[in-house]
């Protein structure tokens, strides 16, 4: 296929079958990420980034032979490797006996969380989510790295002169997008409150409920303009929130130390252990919830706003 | 009282069903973007109901119900819009639909500015 | 018997369609779809092997006995989340790949940057 | 606090990456950069300390016990590591203000130096845990920034080498991530000493062969292992100096020690090396590294290329040490990965002053500089001597030691070899020396001056370190001697 | 009933993969695109009631959101002028 914009929406096709399957294979809270993320925010980016780099691909090169080989050879390896797996769906397989009872049986006593995957996530793992937190932050400090642009001081005036521009234009095309949007835009963020705090007794959490927030902020974008979408969220306070969910989550696992526990010990932060764990969950899932859905506006603000520079430039030579 | 129940949202599922097909039956069959996008557009909205209030009748439970609801609400504010940006951007970009003589086909231009 | 694995067959085969558009494609843009779809579909293998037959989803509720293995599950968020922040940095990348060298085909790359040598 | 030192290790620089964004000042940012940074040698070399004396560290994450929640396990090998990596992260840093100063647009100082922090503590958290799944998290931390750092190269060479880094070290982070799902699956567990327990059970099925062939491919991917070495070279060359100083000297080692971490604690000594070739498989193609990437290294021009070109060959050596199996071989190895982590960081950050006074590494450019740059050039050539193996420097440390164990197995033609690729080693490196020595100056360049002092002082202690871990090896022999029996499970 | 509503459902999927796949304006992806989308939040609706859990429809929500919004991106980016370059130079 040579058309990238075919492409890209059969991944994001891919990205929705995964997560149907995610659900027929019980595991909720990962279609619940992947529907998010698979299927909308990294379509979304990649269509920002071929409306910058081009649609079409130049077939220029193709060494089939040796990539072939190596996917023979490395898909063959794989195959012979399950051969001796238990089979699918097996409960005697070992993946069931050795550590997951123990989160299914005694997470309830333990954390107090009805949603397992909650409980695993953010206490008994709560490391390894601390580390996603920090990947996503990551990501949006390479990715402003990568594109901020230093912004002309064309200043505010041109700005509203560019608001009052597409505020005009506003009546003429998109016009009931805009009003549906509006309707819809504070339903998906009460929506994405939700999310955040009933992820300890239904599918969800902090980084869907980010994902979510931030998505609703890009809907925002797409049909209002980018300046206006400047004027509400400030870039650099945005940032300083990616950061600020990042300590969030690290702050608690300090306190517990503080407290003489290990870290991110959530008992520690009250004098009941369970109540201390519910207390510890609901903090760093905020935490998650802020960097994750500021970093992806981040990211979103960086590929749209470098898109106005590439045009900007364009209008100014042509 | 709930064999009826059952019955009417048997019935629901499968009026939802039907719709479903056919609109992608249309999907794949029709001539061109535009009655497609009739038959997507159309028989999508009325399936979906269709099949949200079968299911709905299945489940007493109040939370899930109202979730129900939310759902197909928001289907029937999203779809259409989404059917209405889809055309509007597939016209603005000067996509004419297959008409059988170049004539009707200016006229719809000119009756689509 | 041979039955027991299909299901872990056909993600060998999804990883390998992703994984071949990963290393024989030249359009950038191309590799990653490839990468994502390479980590999507080992992400379907984790929660594939998560699943056990009669259970139900990892949320405690009455009622119900089984329940299926919810620590890849765990994992498995962990590494969607990773899997978008590359995705995200490559597509960053591509970008600015674009604007230097006008180009997003790694052969064309290739020249350009045996000619600056 | 002592007791949390472990994860303190990790949390100072990844707690200071974010709080870097509040402060305003570059200048601000740099020094409580160098801060975190110094903090975590000053906690690395507490650790090793307490576990020279007290043996492994344990330390459970959020308090819950191991193989239900993480664990950071700190060995000796892991404590080697850690001081290994903040020490280089600090000296490096150390330079880092002025450097940056030429090679990065001042709108970027502040991320360079979250990114900076980010590394580090990715690689510290790869090193210090017992986690299987949390090193793939901690791996991409540190790979993600380090695409970040490596683009911000003022060359546009410098994208496309940071995106085939992203292309082949994500396929490798994925690999590893397959091999880690497979090992679950048929132990149940995620944690790596859980892990060699249960892994003996089970280790004659065809999904732990898998497993471990796709762990330690993905692994050598990260690990630059001659075939899959063609990321490195580019982005090497084309990442601002600092970065490649701080990458050269770190980021290979690493990967290093996941592979010993993986093949000697988690699969066990005898899965790893009976089952499976990789004794056979691993000489020949550390040998083929050696020969290949130091070919390549003469023939280069660009002098950052020509290093790491010669950073690949010395990653064939590690190899060599490691395949041998035996505690001289593997304690060769961990010695040369000291040694080569201050030689490497020590020659690059000579190269980052040459940048910073004349903006190339070309080598056409270096014709006089001895002359211009005394204390630099002089630098560049104890690190060269130390590369090639010369007596008295590190480097000679190291190789004696592969050496001996290549001789105790009754190797003799591997122990050619080496000498043979220490030869080739003399060939580029005399490349330099010649250019910088024995040329004359170019016409306009008599105003180069020599580099300024927040550079000469990080080069020339790693230089004085150099020289001194030659002559009293007692320390780095003695720690490698330890980490190395206690893989093989000797009591010294 | 509800395992029929599901297969008819898998059935229109394909259909609509079948028309993204066979374009051939990229109108006709999007619609096929958005028509799959709609289709997954109905299947993922039915699957809960399938596997007797219901109170997971959240995510058939957070679906029918992700779809809206995706679709309004691809109209969005493909206002932009290199679209319509494109769009042009094909046929």
């Amino acid at each position: 296929m040579k058309d990238l914009f075919a492409v890209i929406m059969l991944s994001g096709i891919y990205g929705l079958l995964s997560a149907s399957f995610f659900v027929a294979m019980d595991a909720v809270d990962v279609a619940f990420t992947e529907a998010s993320v698979g299927a909308g925010i990294s379509t979304l980016l990649m269509l920002a980034a071929i409306t910058m780099t081009g649609r079409s691909e130049h077939p220029v090169r193709h060494k089939p032979v040796l990539a072939l080989a190596v996917v023979i050879v490395t898909g063959s390896l794989l195959i012979y490797g399950t051969l001796d797996m238990p089979y699918f769906g097996s409960a005697e397989a070992p993946v069931h006996q050795h550590v997951a009872p123990r989160y299914i049986n005694d997470s309830m006593q333990e954390v107090g969380v009805p949603n397992i995957v909650t409980s695993v996530l953010a206490s008994y793992r709560g490391f390894d989510t601390f580390g996603e937190v920090v990947v996503i932050f990551t990501a949006g400090m390479g990715v402003l790295a990568l594109l901020s642009v230093v912004r002309h001081p064309k200043g505010v005036a041109g700005d509203i002169e560019e608001i009052d521009s597409l505020n005009k234009s506003m009546h003429e095309e998109h016009l009931i997008l805009r009003i549906v949007a509006k309707m819809l835009i504070p339903f998906i963020l009460l929506f994405a409150l939700y999310v955040q705090f009933h992820g300890d007794y239904g599918p969800g959490g902090g980084f869907q409920a980010g994902v979510i927030f931030a998505a609703a902020i890009i809907l925002y974008t797409m049909l209002f303009g980018m300046s206006t979408a400047r004027r509400v969220i400030n870039q650099s306070l945005i940032q300083l929130f990616a950061a600020i969910g990042v300590l969030v989550y690290g702050s608690v696992g300090v306190i517990s130390l503080l407290e003489g526990k290990h870290f991110l010990d959530y008992s520690a932060l009250s004098a009941d252990p369970v109540a201390g764990q519910h207390l510890g969950i609901l903090l760093i899932e905020l935490g998650v919830g802020i960097t994750v859905a500021s970093v992806m506006v981040i990211i979103f603000f960086n590929f749209a706003g470098r898109k106005d520079d590439q045009q900007n430039k364009e209008n100014n030579e042509s | 009282m709930d064999s009826l129940l059952n019955i009417s949202s048997a019935l629901f599922l499968l009026i939802g069903s039907f719709l479903c097909i056919s609109g992608g039956v249309g999907i794949l069959r029709f001539p061109d973007f535009y009655t497609r996008m009739h038959a997507a557009g159309v028989t999508d909205t009325l399936a979906t109901a269709m099949i949200l209030i079968g299911l709905m009748l299945q489940n007493p439970d109040g939370l899930v119900i109202l979730k129900l609801m939310m759902i197909l609400l928001m289907t029937l504010i999203i779809s259409p819009t989404a059917s209405h940006a889809l055309a509007s951007a597939a016209v603005h970009n000067n996509l004419m639909p297959e008409l059988d003589k170049k004539e009707d086909n200016e006229k719809v231009t000119s009756s689509n500015p | 018997m041979i039955l027991g694995l299909y299901n872990y067959w056909i993600v060998v085969v999804l990883m390998m369609v992703g994984f071949y558009i990963v290393i024989a494609h030249g359009n950038l843009i191309k590799k990653i779809v490839g990468l994502t779809i390479f980590q999507t579909s080992v992400f379907i293998f984790y929660i594939s092997m998560a699943k056990v037959d009669g259970g139900t989803a990892p949320i405690l509720a009455e009622g119900i006995k089984q329940y299926s293995n919810p620590l890849p599950h765990v994992l498995i968020l962990t590494a969607i989340v990773v899997g978008i922040a590359t995705t995200a940095l490559g597509l960053a990348l591509t970008v600015r790949i674009k604007e230097a060298y006008g180009s997003i085909e790694e052969e064309e790359i290739q020249e350009k940057d045996n000619l600056d040598c | 606090m002592l007791a949390h030192l472990p994860i303190l290790q990790v949390i100072v620089p990844l707690m200071a990456a974010p709080l870097c964004l509040f402060l305003t000042r570059s200048r601000l940012v740099w020094l409580f950069a160098l801060l975190a940074s110094g903090l975590a040698f000053l906690i690395s070399s507490l650790l090793l300390q307490q576990v020279m004396v007290s043996g492994t560290i344990i330390y459970e994450l959020g308090g819950w016990d191991a193989p239900w929640g993480i664990e950071y396990r700190i060995d000796q090998l892991n404590a080697f590591l850690l001081l290994i990596i903040s020490a280089i992260s600090t000296v490096v840093l150390f330079a880092a203000h002025t450097s940056i100063q030429k090679e990065i647009p001042a709108d970027r100082h502040t991320l360079f130096y979250i990114l900076y922090l980010l590394s580090l503590a990715g690689m510290l958290g790869i090193v210090a845990t017992g986690d299987a799944f949390n090193v793939f998290v901690f791996l991409e931390i540190s790979s993600l920034s380090a695409y970040a750092l490596i683009a911000l190269g003022k060359d546009r060479r410098a994208l496309w080498a940071s995106y085939q880094y992203l292309i082949m070290g994500t396929i490798g982070a994925t690999f590893i991530l397959i091999g880690i799902g497979l090992m679950y699956q048929m132990t149940g567990t995620l944690n790596m000493y859980d892990l060699s327990q249960r892994l003996p059970e089970v280790e004659n099925t065809r999904t732990v062969f898998t497993a471990f062939a796709f762990v330690i491919v993905g692994v050598c991917l990260k690990l630059a292992l001659f075939p899959l070495h063609l990321w490195l070279p580019n982005a090497y060359a084309y990442a601002p100096s600092i970065v490649t100083a701080f990458f050269a000297a770190t980021a290979t080692k690493v990967a290093v020690y996941l592979l010993i971490r993986f093949t000697f604690s988690i699969f066990g000594l005898s899965f790893s090396f009976t089952t499976l070739p990789l004794q056979m498989l691993f000489v020949v193609l550390g040998l083929l590294g050696i020969f290949v990437a130091s070919f390549a290294a003469i023939y280069q021009t660009n002098v950052k290329h020509l290093l790491a070109y010669s950073s690949i060959a010395q990653i064939g050596y590690m190899i060599v040490g490691f395949s041998v199996s035996s505690v001289t071989g593997l304690m060769a190895t961990l010695l040369h990965l000291f040694n080569h982590a201050l030689m490497k960081s020590a020659l690059f950050l000579a190269l980052a002053a040459v940048v910073y006074r004349i903006g190339s590494v070309q080598l056409s450019q270096f014709h006089g500089l001895g002359r211009q740059m005394p204390f630099t050039m002089a630098a560049i050539v104890v690190g060269g001597l130390s590369l090639i193996g010369v007596p008295l420097t590190v480097g000679f440390v190291s190789k004696w030691y592969l050496v001996l164990a290549t001789l105790e197995n009754g190797w003799w033609p591997v122990t050619v070899l080496i000498l043979l690729g220490s030869l080739l080693a003399i060939v580029y490196v005399w490349r330099i020396v010649e250019a910088a020595y024995f040329k004359p100056p170019l016409s306009g360049s008599e105003s180069i001056k020599e580099a300024p002092l927040s550079f000469l002082i990080p080069v020339w202690s790693l230089v004085i370190a150099n020289i001194y871990f030659g002559i009293d090896t007692r320390l780095s022999v003695q720690v490698a001697q330890a980490a190395s029996q206690s893989l093989f499970g000797v009591s010294p | 009933m509800l395992i029929a509503a599901t297969v008819a459902i898998l059935v229109v999927m394909i259909m609509s993969i079948i028309r993204a796949i066979m374009g051939p304006t990229f109108y006709d992806r999007i619609l096929a695109v958005n028509m799959f989308g709609t289709k997954t939040v109905l299947l993922i609706s039915l699957l809960g009631f399938v596997m007797g859990r219901p109170e997971f429809l959240d995510i058939a929500i957070v679906y029918a959101l992700i779809n809206f919004i995706s679709v309004i991106g691809v109209l969005h980016y493909s206002d932009s002028s290199v679209f319509k370059r494109g769009s042009q130079q094909k046929k």
